[in-house]
């Protein structure tokens, strides 16, 4: 359902640099369509980070992340090669996993 | 639920070491889970109820959080937040935006060498103050803040 | 009125025989313009046709000769309505803010009938308070402050609102009273704005 | 603690006294610092807003559209089920999309035109997939969750030109004659504000609010113009074309509607496009 991240996984010096961009829509529940109906809220609660098979980060989110919602996060003891794997879950039970290598 | 925590943090291979750190960190571990949404703090329509909701209860400012994030935002729909916790043994961090309707934008547990930083672009509904709240992994709470404007851009429709 | 239109029709007739040679894409152009836009809620299809004046300006690049720019200037001038009160002030300057501040009014998404806004803000500094404001017009900050109170002063901020080409024909400044966007107690909520000694305009 | 309750105090002082300023006769120093901040400020937003366009740019939503872009274009798709990718010559040969939107508007022999990216996408989709041009007029920007596949996939082809020299050409007699056309479209004042494009876009060094606004008559102006669409609007946050640039102008400019994919706009596009000429496109960009 959901469209594909696109994540970018790179050795910076001894840390690896993993960047995400995720397509979700981020409603806040308040906004207005043009015929004036509320816009149901619809946002990422959830995001977690595995690289080379551990979990790194875990977090939540709430609907002020920006639209397609980008995040920057460093890991240090990462290597070339590890994989990388994000997930995120939103508030209406939708998931997307996607993976990547760090370069 | 607490064997289906346990279940699915296994699941999630977690090891006990990270079991520990998350326990320890800004969210509370039963709010680790999308299924475990922090409503209480996410909801919240304060600092002060979005600080108690994540189990701040008080703070300490701190030079040693650096917020980078522009001093007028072009547009505050999308506004870049860089926050680094240069505290030893930060395991949390959480951004928050003063006055937006919920303040809480985002909480993030650290463990297996991934470092207390993170960049993330957040929604400003006005002029506000953007709090960080670092979380180290004695139990304390530490806050930085930086002000962002927001002005009026386009032609002002 | 009639008088006036026949005049400007002249005017622009004499221009355009006077420029043609130059007109071969600009007739290409106003032809693929009247074929290509379509009109949308307020935005009706005559809007894309050169009303006298518009036409003067753009076949003279906004440098009309002397001689005819100083005709119709007074044409425009003639045209101005005056407050019916005969006052140009007694108008709320927080009003005028909010009016300065819109810039909503005559686009094809706006409701007939709404309240326009002045769009100042868009071009003019204006309020100290706001640092989000446009540069294509001067800053008007200060204004009665500088420029004094007096009734000329007062007159003069009206016709440029109402219409400012009656002072400078080719103006990139919109007619706000004459092409009907503010009304004119909007016009006094504005002079009120740059004049009125309390307005934050001219208090130092 | 403590110190904390003492900077919230000493904020809540401050505010009071800005709003003090506001509305009594104010003494004269800080009045004078106050006007002078709102004089100053332009510049230092300029500035502030330059230092993280970069951050912003560097992760781009754009590249999420240029992905399902890339979808689209490769897919077998519409009533004839085929493919853009085996059909569609968007000027440098079929299928080759390397360099062809820096040489967009540009003749086509085939239909005998002058044709800019979008418009020529559309064309393809038309001709060779078997879609009524109608539909692919009916709701062609974005809106909300609403993204049509024709931004998508200009976004992709956009993306094959990154870093690239614009190279419009204007050799063909309907290239010059379609950028003339356009220039004179640019300077054409019509509408109850009296606006044409070059009202906001003639003069070097304006803004509206705090929007700079390009000269579209000098190559410098013209580049920041044609650089960063299709853009990803953070108003909104949407995928926007060129197309939807100029018909959000001509909306501002208080005229009626122009038609999409027009010849009105792939003049106006030659014209600032070939103005642009020389000067390198970075690609799909961030728009406020």
């Amino acid at each position: 359902m959901a469209d594909p991240m696109k994540i970018r996984a790179q050795m910076k010096g001894d840390s690896a640099e993993i960047r995400v961009l995720m397509s979700h829509p981020m409603e806040t529940g308040q906004r207005k369509d043009n015929a004036g109906n509320v816009v149901p809220a619809h946002f990422i609660q959830s995001i977690t980070v595995d690289v080379g098979g551990k979990r790194v980060i875990q977090g939540q989110t709430g609907p002020a992340i920006s639209r397609n919602p980008v995040f920057g996060f460093k890991v240090k003891g990462a290597k070339a090669g590890d994989k990388v794997v994000i997930n995120w879950v939103d508030n209406k039970g939708d998931k997307r996993t996607d993976e990547a290598t760090i370069s | 639920m607490d064997a289906l925590r346990r279940t699915l943090i296994k699941g999630a291979g977690a090891t006990g070491a990270i079991a520990a750190a998350m326990a320890a960190g800004v969210l509370k571990p039963s709010q680790v889970l999308a299924a475990e949404y922090n409503r209480t703090a996410f909801e919240a329509k304060d600092v002060a109820g979005a600080l108690k909701g994540v189990g701040a209860g008080s703070t300490t400012e701190s030079k040693d959080i650096v917020i980078r994030a522009p001093d007028i935002a072009e547009n505050g729909a999308v506004v870049p937040v860089d926050v680094v916790s240069n505290i030893p043994n930060t395991i949390s961090l959480a951004v928050l935006v003063d006055k937006n309707p919920a303040p809480l934008t985002s909480a993030f547990d650290f463990a297996n060498g991934a470092v207390a930083e993170m960049a993330l672009r957040v929604k400003m509904g006005q002029t506000s103050m953007v709090e960080a709240i670092a979380k180290t992994s004695d139990g304390k709470y530490f806050i930085a803040k930086k002000e962002v404007k927001v002005t009026v851009g386009g032609c002002g429709g | 009125m009639k008088t006036q239109k026949i005049t400007l029709f002249c005017a622009a007739a004499l221009l355009a025989a006077g420029f043609a040679r130059a007109g071969d894409y600009r007739s290409q152009a106003i032809a693929l313009i009247k074929q290509d836009f379509h009109p949308r809620g307020i935005a009706t299809a005559d809007r894309i046709h050169e009303e006298g004046l518009q036409a003067v300006c753009n076949r003279t690049s906004d440098n009309p000769p002397a001689a005819i720019a100083e005709r119709l200037q007074k044409d425009q001038f003639d045209a101005i309505k005056w407050p019916s009160d005969g006052k140009f002030m007694g108008g709320d300057w927080k009003k005028g803010e909010k009016i300065a501040q819109s810039g909503q009014g005559m686009a094809w998404n706006n409701k007939p009938g709404q309240e326009n806004g002045g769009s100042c803000y868009n071009c003019h500094q204006i309020g100290p308070k706001e640092t989000s404001f446009g540069t294509l017009g001067p800053s008007l900050y200060q204004f009665g402050k500088v420029r004094g109170y007096g009734e000329d002063i007062q007159k003069y901020v009206w016709g440029k609102i109402w219409n400012a080409k009656a002072t400078n024909l080719c103006s990139q400044m919109p007619r706000m009273g004459h092409s009907g966007t503010l009304t004119e107690k909007q016009i006094k909520d504005l002079v009120a704005l740059l004049l009125d000694p309390n307005s934050p305009v001219n208090k130092e | 603690m403590k110190k904390r309750i003492g900077a919230l105090v000493a904020a809540a002082a401050m505010s009071a006294s800005f709003a003090v300023l506001a509305q009594q006769p104010a003494k004269k120093p800080a009045a004078k610092a106050q006007a002078k901040a709102a004089q100053k400020a332009p510049d230092a937003t300029t500035a502030d807003f330059e230092k993280f366009r970069d951050v912003l740019e560097e992760d781009n939503p754009a590249e999420l559209f240029e992905a399902k872009g890339e979808e689209l274009w490769k897919a077998k798709r519409g009533p004839n089920n085929v493919s853009l990718a085996e059909s569609c010559d968007m000027g440098r040969g079929v299928g080759v999309l390397k360099g062809a939107y820096v040489q967009l508007p540009r003749y086509f022999a085939d239909v005998d035109a002058v044709m800019d990216a979008e418009r020529r996408i559309a064309h393809c989709m038309v001709k060779y997939q078997g879609f009524k041009a109608e539909d692919l007029a009916k709701k062609p920007f974005s809106s909300g969750n609403y993204t049509p596949e024709l931004v998508s996939l200009t976004t992709y082809v956009a993306g094959h030109s990154r870093k690239m020299k614009i190279a419009i050409p204007q050799k063909h007699p309907k290239e010059k004659e379609t950028y003339q056309i356009g220039k004179e479209i640019f300077a054409y004042r019509a509408g109850p504000w009296d606006f044409s494009c070059s009202t906001c876009h003639g003069e070097d060094g304006k803004r509206i609010r705090t929007q700079n606004l390009p000269n579209l008559s000098t190559p410098e102006g013209a580049i920041r113009a044609f650089q960063g669409w299709p853009g990803y609007r953070m108003t909104g946050g949407v995928m926007h074309t060129l197309q939807w640039r100029m018909n959000d102008c001509f909306r501002q400019q208080r005229f009626p509607e122009p038609n999409y994919v027009s010849p009105s706009i792939t003049a106006l596009l030659s014209y600032m496009g070939v103005n642009a000429n020389g000067q390198v496109y970075k690609g799909p960009g961030i728009k406020r």
